[in-house]
């Protein structure tokens, strides 16, 4: 697909909405934490790690997806989900825990499940290689179409789970794609101080996959990159290890003060440079960006307010779910 | 028409019939399609249903099961052949926190049908590594049936309950009472009687092998069948023992229990996995916490103590829970 | 000089005592160098003993554990900082087959002398993979010694004793006792008077937090404090409640558990781990196998259920062992 | 060093010395065990793997090494255990089960420790990798000389513990090399089956260290190549990941049949091979040759008479040892 002017709107309307959500979660989070902030207190209580920065990845992985295709995420996992087109007011509800989430407020901001557009999370670090893989070989066995992504950060491609799977991926010939999302941060950790290499996609050698790395945290060039992953797994040409340079602009999970960050290593907003890179070719006005980001905003205001309006789910529920086939 | 059948055998036959059906089940695991799993549970299913669906993995097994788990989620049943309990170590993860918990995690939008063939216990020798029961490692976890069939019947209904259960399956065989040659001549009390046909023996119910007044001995697995020789032998002294086989931790047979500890009053809880913190904890549990009272005598376990398993066979043998270490118990019990 | 101390800093004070004096002790864990671990009991330690001594690593629980596993049979005593227990998924097997049964299967030719610290439970709506417990999960490997001080007092006697013993140690901490700020305002009965001199608290005996006569409560961790908690409030209603703090599940004092039971002839057990085939059903059968004659009434459990934790603050309370169902439970024991 | 006439006589005799071990250990565990073969019988019970094939392996990397240096091994551990010294009576002891073996007859076969030459091994795939590692930081941190080798199969380089391990040895430059003995097959598993690359040693640029292959499953070659992977080790310039094409002889464990092994792959023998390649160089005559395999079954012969004289543990030394500092 041609980088249309269509494609990138919606590319800026897709991170305005992923940057609402996390603005808007953000603020919640905040209730009930100060003066003297605690995980357990106000209205969404828990870690919560927002994905401020990395709204491009999420926008130009997923436009390069289709309906069939499956994706995993981790403990990071908003931009991926808005990207995909999760409904939007059920997962604000799950953050809030309430009946109408997701998962009814049993999974919270780290499982968000939303088998309409086949997406799926997990909280352990590198859990959802082995998933999205497994997916994807699920389609081949049933002969049809559908190619998984599994979105990982740049500190999971240590895990042992990503060595297991991707040479099975290449092993294979799966189709899968590999995200790597290098926001050079895991916790306190760079990527430095983690990893042997430079870049996760020179590792594709090590699993006869493909490796593709794009620097730019821009969403035009990552989907360029996306559709040629997407196509050599649609063909059958295997797996890709897909590196994205990004940015975690709120800090590992909220109440992350980053004084490790040293100052010259301070990231910059994907989004101002997006609007004016949109500005500058003529795809948008000024007016019209802004326009975007006040109507996702919007969006975003009443997904809250569907979340905020919606009732606890009753203790007795949580015996519920345990087990398919059993009495709720 | 039944026929007398080794467990293994009888497996095979249930894991077979689903196959030949249901195009969604596949069966993964190290060497399987040249060898059929570790108790040849998919024995000959390389040639009849091709590497597609027999699929040998590499020596990954956060990486396979974790496949499974999400091939599950996409709508096949993974059958997945772990051989040795000893192994979960390197891919506990997917079975406590993923596999297990992504049902409730999503409010029960998402489903993982999956049943993982698991082979447990020593006595033959195989050392610390190689040889471990570690039954309360995986009934622990919420989230998955844990079974645990002791005979030819059971291992085939069981087998096929689990391959038409919704969820994850943990499907244990003690690696003596499968009836595989590498593991000596079958155990009588193991083989039995097997329709062809198919049919499914349901979860959470213990079974009563044998009835008696005296004592109640409960096992699972192999220990069923030492304490079924140990029954026979306090028989000829008088004794009248009643053996119940658990055969599903998840979801467990509490009342099973209750009623044959509230008929006999004495209680010996055998178990070859590790004493503390593990099955017969629980059991003794499950009786006390409905009634004390109906103990005559304090309940005896008779399992693995607390330590890694020996190699030396000497020592092996003597901290294995054996048919004479359980009459013993019951003599105690009854003096 | 004794202070009032939160447990993360009484436990902060042992780890630094013991390192000035011995190099062969060494921090590694993620994120340990810059932020000190999960309740900064290495807070500070990388500017003090720079990053040769206090390791960051990558997200790579399999190797560095099975690093430390590594340097401590070759003299080092690492201490390794796991953050949630929830992770060992990714690395039991050197919880499982490596450090614990190194000494036994080299016939205590190999020693390995290391101290795991990890952080336990929920009560902060961290959902179903932050919140765990999974004592049995640890406690029921044998070869690993695994204590849970629950005060501060204990947190530092506790960390000393295991940075002197020469065996693989499982250091457990509930998040919400430690006193870190996320967690909230420490709970008041978990800060105590910490001398400032190093001192041992052995392992293997209760802690009796709290005499009383009609009603033993045992728990660990947060438990305990949710025992106290519903125990001053049962006084109020002239119920006397004995609170015992088991704090060292391997070894676990048996004998000190059956003295207080003996004494009070009721038992309430907590535990915020799961309910089956764990710490609840071990306390109960170490009472029954020794006497069930003393129970005046059926021993109760109150513990998480067999569920995965519920994300959602009304869904988790419900599940949560806390002071209201535990005084109920007493309630119902005393009626 | 160079390869002198007396280091390959050294091969030669550690290579008939391995064997004479192997072969004895087969003799004994088909004791009893015929003509119904089962684990649990005879005088050598359980599962036993014999290294027959791999013998140059042992014999050239350990040839490289000092005894301060460090090693792990895997469940197959005869050929790298005779090659390092490790104690023969008792090891012949342990693996019979007797009070005199090197574990007092708790450890068997696959769980072989003698700290007298820093050697250990265990049964669980890529375990020892960790502990190899971390026995090399210690040395580093204890300011003391010493590197350490993991052993381990080309079926093991699969497991998510090679990945961390690597990573984590390129990253601190860890004195450690990486021994992947490739022997073409995990139990019924062919390399190409489970291995998405051809050679393992390729892999090690995705983790900042050197990789070598050697593919003559001899001696000298391994030695040379070892020798140079232990020279950077104590150098500070890192790991090597050294793959060594070898082979698997006597089936993945006695009982093995073999079956799917095609006949074009059937496997050579490396003794036969190297004993006329020292009688052509002029290293030995075959006269000497041949005593020198002579000694070497003798000094086995010896080995296990001590074995077989050796008393049992009694029963209650079962409960022994569980906790190092308690009464045994
Ligand atoms: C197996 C496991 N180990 C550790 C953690 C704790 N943890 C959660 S997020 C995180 C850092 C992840 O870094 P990265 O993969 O780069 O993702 P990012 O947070 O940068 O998006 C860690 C260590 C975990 N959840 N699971
Ligand atoms: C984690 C784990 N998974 C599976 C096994 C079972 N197993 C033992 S040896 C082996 C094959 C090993 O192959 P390789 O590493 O190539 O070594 P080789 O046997 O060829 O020497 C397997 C699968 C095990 N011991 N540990
Ligand atoms: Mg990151
Ligand atoms: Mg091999």
């Amino acid at each position: 697909m041609p980088l249309t002017p269509e494609l990138r709107r919606g590319f800026w309307r897709t991170m305005c909405l992923s940057r609402a959500f996390d603005d808007a979660m953000i603020a919640l989070y905040w209730e009930g934490k100060l003066p003297i902030f605690q995980f357990g207190a106000g209205p969404l209580p828990g870690e919560l790690h927002c994905s401020n920065g990395a709204e491009p990845v999420g926008a130009g992985v997923c436009a390069a997806l289709g309906p069939e295709d499956m994706i995993t995420a981790d403990h990071r996992p908003h931009h991926v989900a808005v990207a995909r087109g999760v409904d939007l007011d059920r997962m604000a509800a799950e953050l809030l825990g309430r009946r109408t989430g997701l998962s009814q407020g049993k999974g919270g901001h780290m499982h968000i499940y939303d088998p309409a557009v086949n997406f799926a999370s997990s909280g352990i670090i590198a859990e959802g290689m082995a998933v999205a893989a497994g997916m994807a070989l699920a389609r081949r066995l049933q002969k049809r179409p559908g190619i998984a992504v599994a979105f990982i950060g740049e500190g999971a491609a240590n895990q042992g789970a990503f060595h297991e799977v991707c040479n099975m991926v290449g092993l294979w010939k799966l189709p899968v794609v590999v995200v790597v999302q290098d926001n050079e941060w895991a916790v306190s950790t760079g990527k430095r101080e983690s990893t042997a290499v430079e870049r996760n996609s020179d590792r594709a050698s090590a699993y006869a996959m493909a490796g593709e790395w794009v620097g730019t945290n821009d969403p035009d060039d990552i989907f360029l990159a996306a559709e040629r992953a997407v196509a050599r797994a649609r063909a059958g040409e295997g797996g890709t290890i897909l590196e994205l340079r990004t940015a975690r602009l709120a800090g590992h999970f909220m109440g992350d003060q980053q004084a490790y960050i040293p100052a010259q290593m301070k990231q910059v907003d994907p989004l101002p440079l997006y609007r004016e890179k949109l500005i500058r070719d003529g795809v948008l006005s000024a007016e019209e960006a802004d326009a975007i980001a006040a109507e996702a905003k919007a969006r975003i205001a009443r997904a809250v307010e569907f979340a905020k309006a919606s009732p606890w789910p009753e203790p007795a529920e949580a015996m519920a779910h345990v087990f398919a086939g059993e009495p709720a | 028409m039944s026929r007398i059948l080794t467990m293994a055998r009888a497996g095979r036959e249930a894991l077979d019939w689903e196959m030949e059906r249901r195009p969604e089940i596949v069966c993964l695991g190290e060497d399987v399609f040249k060898m059929g799993g570790i108790f040849g549970t998919m024995d000959g299913f390389g040639a009849k249903y091709g590497p597609e669906r027999v699929i040998s993995t590499p020596i990954s097994e956060t990486g396979f099961i974790g496949m499974a788990a999400g091939a599950a989620m996409a709508g096949m049943h993974p059958v997945v052949d772990l051989a040795y309990i000893d192994f979960i170590g390197v891919c506990y993860n997917v079975l406590l926190n993923c596999a297990s918990k992504t049902h409730y995690m999503s409010g029960g939008a998402v489903k993982v049908p999956m049943t993982l063939l698991i082979g447990t216990g020593g006595g033959y020798n195989n050392a610390a590594q190689h040889s471990q029961c570690l039954h309360a490692t995986v009934a622990h976890i919420p989230g998955v049936k844990v079974v645990y069939p002791s005979n030819a019947y059971d291992a085939k209904g069981m087998l096929h309950t689990a391959l038409r259960d919704d969820n994850f399956v943990i499907y244990l065989t003690h690696k003596g009472t499968a009836g595989v040659g590498w593991m000596g001549p079958p155990i009588p009390t193991t083989l039995a009687e097997v329709p062809e046909e198919p049919y499914t023996v349901p979860f959470g119910r213990v079974k009563v092998y044998r009835e008696g007044t005296d004592v109640t001995v409960t096992g699972l697995g192999m220990s069923v069948h030492e304490a079924l020789k140990a029954a026979a032998e306090l028989e000829k002294e008088g004794i009248s023992v009643e053996v119940v086989d658990l055969r599903s931790l998840v979801p467990l047979d509490r009342e099973g229990i209750m009623e044959s500890v509230a008929k006999t009053g004495r209680l010996v809880v055998t178990d070859e996995d590790y004493l503390s913190y593990g099955v017969s904890g629980e059991v003794i549990a499950t009786v006390a916490e409905r009634d004390p009272g109906v103990f005559k005598k304090p309940p005896v376990r008779v399992t693995m103590p607390d330590i890694p398993i020996p190699f030396s066979r000497p020592l092996e043998q003597a901290v294995l829970p054996l048919a004479g270490r359980i009459a013993d118990a019951v003599r105690r019990l009854m003096s």
